[in-house]
């Protein structure tokens, strides 16, 4: 089948775990994220040109690609960072705006993020954001309600935001918990 | 509760050279993640961090000469301390005279109300209290460890006020009336010789609130100072000879007030380390036919104070010529001073209470359960005391981990054995 | 297999509103990745996870219901956050382990 | 072990059931584990986890290896074909930990190992908690007699378990000067004893047991200003009698076992209100 054509089956694939590391360079106190494959994270602090990095938080989570099944199309995913969801703590927000929109019908709003530093190599396009909600709704078959990826760029102050990225934080924690 | 201290912590400075971590008497300090911490509900502000430290990532925060420009009058009161970092050829009545020409309006010695406060003292032990010894309220950073570690000797701590803190009542007071302005307006400021004295002012754990109303390090006035008193050896004539300054006794320095007191039910003690020995006596009443201690945190009582310029060494010879010098203070009214103690007139009004300590934030089941969690992971631990997970012993660090506040992997000997 | 058929057989804690769902298989992971990437719509996810993001993950794949197992405590702001997205949240006091055996016995595959 | 092997599954059944290979550990196929533990979560892993155990987690992270460790489990099958690395073989080769790898996720895994026939116990969170209550930590201390330096040691040292617990000051002070009463009799009177400390939330028991020449006469031990202190040791401030009488005042219970020549036991206890 074309790929023009086609109206897509999509398959995560080349489906990679690692960490997703956040460091902040004590000079310029500029944050930066980025995805680690591997077994170990990074755990050393490093110098960088003029930066000196050092880590503040390494969270487990998995990074992968979009195919698809019918026309063998392959979307690379390098950019997303990772998938929240709204949970209308700001009610000034325009993420929570559309979210109470949208509740009415059942959609949920979820806001794919890119990396830190902000620029084009490391946003979403809408396009691609595009394919990976069209993913996720495949998913969901049995399901009375559809979900909505927007990008991250329509949050307004994002030191507002309370809503936490889905990955695997506390997964490498060795301490028993704090509470019972 | 948030607790006031006397330093800040730049943690740009740190080179992690670990000396700090280990000094502390409390371990309240840790190195987590290349960032130096430390848990505020600990620190007693001894200042040890302060002073191992090679490039002072503690950083004592002092009260500025401008900050008391808000007072119309401005009264300093040193501490017998600051006399003793000069040669004893040099009149106690220059170092006031010098402290008057850099923008003082009265300088008050706290010896007097020291003099009274130990005749006061030792009628209080005549009256055979209970609670055997009573440790003097002098040094804040003894009552803060006391608060810390040994709540159930809370009870000991002296209800007498400081000598420093009545001293400026009676001043405030004094020149309030004189000129006929409200006592908010007289600003008295204590010349110190270490920041816990500081601490004592800001956020006092003996009352509601100090008489003294700010603190200068005496390191800070002795540069300005020095240049004054210079200038003044040639002309000693300007020198006030009606002037009562005697060198009695006092706190600050060790064995003055046995002289006073009775020595043989009478114990002093100097350093952290040796305060904490005898307070594990007495919590087990093991010290017996002891009535009074008085302690002081510092190595060598307030002489060793950070802030204190001389030799510690130098500073007690001073002291011993400025006692022969200026000796005893014969001219107190000991009926007056009896019948103000009768009042309560030294009295601080209640008793210290104790801190808050971190175990007793949960219930002693869960405490129990991150005792047993401790005592799992300690005995995996090297037990090597390195340091370089950032807590000073293997202890503290499996304590940590219990709590939920550090990683094992961040345990060297962890890393080692996996890589 | 309907849900409310293993709450009952199960005798399983319900902490937020049930709505009836087919339950299409068992998954077991504390891994929010793995939930993301390899559960299947209409699943049961068993873990020991409690955080808020248990139910955006649920949510994302519409999984039939998380159980949360060993008995722990699940935090209101995640139950409330779970009725908010209609998900299901129910608990255990059985491990995750003993759990699958019970629903090997319940006829779930 | 005998006992054990009625409750457990050998390691080669394990690895059977799954079709799983094995990366370390095999010379400790014929085995037994005695728990299942299945979670990807290392900070319940080390609450929760029993002993003997056998992890089952997708968390192919050398934390794995070290939690395992710490919960003193006999191994690890890593789920969904997991192969751990270097750094996590040779941690478990060290410590003596095998590990398993299949190809199966965690549900099938357990579903699995399940149908083996045997019985194993399983540690959960819920029955760690009604556990709770019984939650007590001990600790053991030995006195030698005649070492009149190191004297006072013991009680200072249960001092200090005590406040970082965060018992009541009143009921420290009190187990404090007790234990130490208790600590200057051994060492003035016995050859050593060994001093066994039980802490819970409802009370703190001290069992001091010493070897030594025993009391004759406990009642006439008991009365204050009653002492056999030699005359040196009360020269030196010990000994005056009122070793045994305090330590009753300060405790909520007192026990006193005495055999002559052979030794005394104390057992005070200390309610926790």
């Amino acid at each position: 089948m074309k790929e023009e054509t086609c109206s897509h089956t999509w398959e995560m694939v080349n489906v990679q775990s690692g960490y997703i590391v956040t460091e902040n360079c004590f000079r310029c106190n500029k944050t930066a994220t980025s995805f680690s494959a591997g077994e170990w994270p990074p755990m050393e602090e490093y110098r960088e040109g003029e930066h000196f990095w050092n880590i503040m938080e390494v969270a487990q989570t998995i990074r992968f690609d979009l195919t698809c099944k019918a026309c063998g199309k392959l979307v690379p995913l390098n950019e997303l960072a990772g998938l929240m969801m709204c949970t209308g703590c700001d009610p000034k927000c325009p993420v929570d705006t559309l979210m109470k929109e949208m509740e009415k019908s059942r959609i949920w709003v979820f806001v794919a993020f890119g990396f830190f530093p902000v620029d084009e190599r490391t946003q979403l396009s809408q396009e691609k954001i595009a394919i990976l909600e069209e993913y996720f709704n495949q998913r969901r078959k049995s399901s009375s309600s559809t979900i909505r990826i927007v990008s991250s760029e329509k949050i307004d102050d994002i030191s507002r935001c309370f809503a936490e990225m889905i990955r695997d934080v506390g997964m490498l924690s060795l301490t028993p918990p704090a509470t019972e | 509760m948030k607790y006031y201290h006397s330093h800040v912590i730049i943690p740009e400075k740190c080179a992690g050279r670990l000396k700090c971590i280990k000094a502390c008497p409390t371990r309240a300090i840790r190195l987590r993640h290349g960032t130096i911490t430390y848990y505020d509900d600990l620190c007693v502000d001894c200042g040890a961090c302060i002073n191992v430290c090679p490039e002072h990532v503690f950083a004592p925060i002092m009260d500025d000469f401008s900050d008391f420009e808000k007072f119309e009058f401005k009264i300093a009161i040193p501490s017998r301390t600051l006399y003793t970092q000069f040669n004893a050829s040099i009149h106690p009545n220059q170092i006031h005279q010098a402290l008057k020409n850099i923008g003082f309006d009265a300088v008050m010695d706290i010896s007097r109300v020291s003099q009274e406060l130990i005749f006061a003292i030792s009628e209080y032990l005549k009256t055979n209290p209970k609670e055997k010894p009573i440790i003097s309220s002098f040094c804040p950073s003894l009552i803060r460890l006391i608060q810390v570690n040994y709540p159930n000797l809370m009870e000991l701590i002296s209800t007498f006020d400081a000598s420093r803190e009545i001293t400026a009542k009676e001043a405030k007071q004094e020149y309030a009336e004189k000129l006929g302005i409200s006592i908010s307006k007289v600003g008295a400021i204590y010349i110190t010789p270490c920041p816990a004295m500081v601490v004592s002012i800001k956020q006092p754990a003996e009352k509601e609130k100090s008489w003294i109303d700010g603190a200068i390090g005496i390191k800070d006035i002795y540069n300005l100072i020095l240049p004054e008193i210079l200038q003044m050896n040639e002309q000693v004539e300007t020198i006030d000879t009606e002037f009562h300054f005697h060198y009695g006794t006092g706190w600050g320095e060790t064995g003055h007030l046995s002289r006073f007191l009775d020595a043989e039910r009478h114990l002093t003690i100097v350093g952290i380390e040796n305060i904490m020995n005898v307070l594990n006596d007495i919590e087990d009443s093991k010290l017996k036919n002891i009535d009074y201690i008085e302690a002081y945190t510092c190595p060598q009582g307030c002489i060793g104070g950070i802030f204190c310029v001389e030799n510690p060494y130098i500073s007690r010879h001073n002291a011993i010529m400025l006692e022969r010098k200026f000796g005893e203070l014969k001219l107190f009214d000991e009926a007056e001073v009896l019948k103000k103690y009768h009042e309560q007139y030294y009295f601080l009004g209640r008793h210290v209470l104790p801190r808050p300590t971190r175990a007793q934030a949960v219930d002693i089941g869960t405490s129990i359960k991150r005792m047993i969690q401790k005592e799992r992971i300690f005995v995996k631990l090297p037990k090597k005391d390195c340091g370089l997970c950032g807590a000073p012993t293997c202890e503290t660090f499996a304590q940590d981990c219990a709590r939920g506040e550090a990683e094992l992997s961040d345990c060297i000997f962890f890393k080692l054995s996996t890589h | 297999m309907k849900l409310k058929e293993i709450i009952e057989k199960l005798s399983l804690v319900t902490l937020t509103n049930v709505e009836d769902k087919e339950v299409s298989g068992v998954f077991i992971s504390d891994m929010l990745s793995d939930v993301m990437s390899s559960a299947e719509t209409g699943n049961i996810w068993l873990t020991v996870q409690t955080h808020k993001n248990v139910v955006s993950a649920a949510n994302l794949i519409d999984i039939a219901a998380v159980i949360v197992t060993n008995g722990k405590e699940v935090p209101e702001g995640t139950v409330e956050l779970a009725n908010r997205f209609h998900v299901n949240i129910l608990s255990s006091p059985l491990s995750s382990f003993q759990l699958a055996s019970k629903l090997v016995e319940a006829g779930l595959k | 072990m005998q006992e054990d092997r009625n409750h457990s599954i050998e390691i080669a059944k394990i690895k059977e059931a799954l079709q799983a290979d094995i990366i370390t550990g095999n010379s400790q196929t014929g085995q037994y584990v005695t728990g299942i533990y299945a979670s990807d979560l290392m900070s319940d892993v080390l609450a929760y986890g029993k002993s003997g155990s056998i992890l089952i987690t997708g968390l192919n992270s050398v934390q794995a290896a070290i939690s395992a460790y710490m919960a003193e489990f006999k191994g690890i099958v890593f789920i969904r074909s997991k192969i751990p690395d270097q750094d996590i073989r040779k941690f478990a080769e060290e410590k003596g930990l095998f590990i398993l790898t299949t190809d199966t996720d965690m549900y099938e895994t357990c579903v699995k190992i399940a149908s083996i026939e045997g019985e194993v116990s399983v540690s959960t969170a819920a029955a760690a908690l009604t556990k709770r209550a019984e939650n007590v930590t001990t600790y053991s201390f030995s006195i030698d007699g005649q070492d009149f330096a190191s004297a006072g040691m013991v009680s200072t040292q249960i001092k200090t378990i005590l406040k970082s617990i965060g018992y009541n000051p009143l009921i420290i002070r009190r187990v404090a000067i007790s234990t130490y009463e208790a600590e200057m009799n051994v060492v003035m009177h016995a050859k050593r004893a060994k001093v066994t400390l039980k802490a819970s939330d409802q009370e703190i028991y001290i069992i001091i047991a010493d070897e030594g020449k025993g009391i004759a006469d406990i009642e006439l031990a008991m009365q204050e200003g009653y002492s056999t202190a030699t005359e040196e040791q009360r020269a030196m401030g010990f000994g005056a009698g009122m070793g045994l009488p305090n330590i009753r005042r300060n405790s909520d219970k007192m026990n006193i076992e005495s055999k002559v020549n052979e030794g005394t036991t104390i057992e005070t206890m200390f309610f926790v209100k």
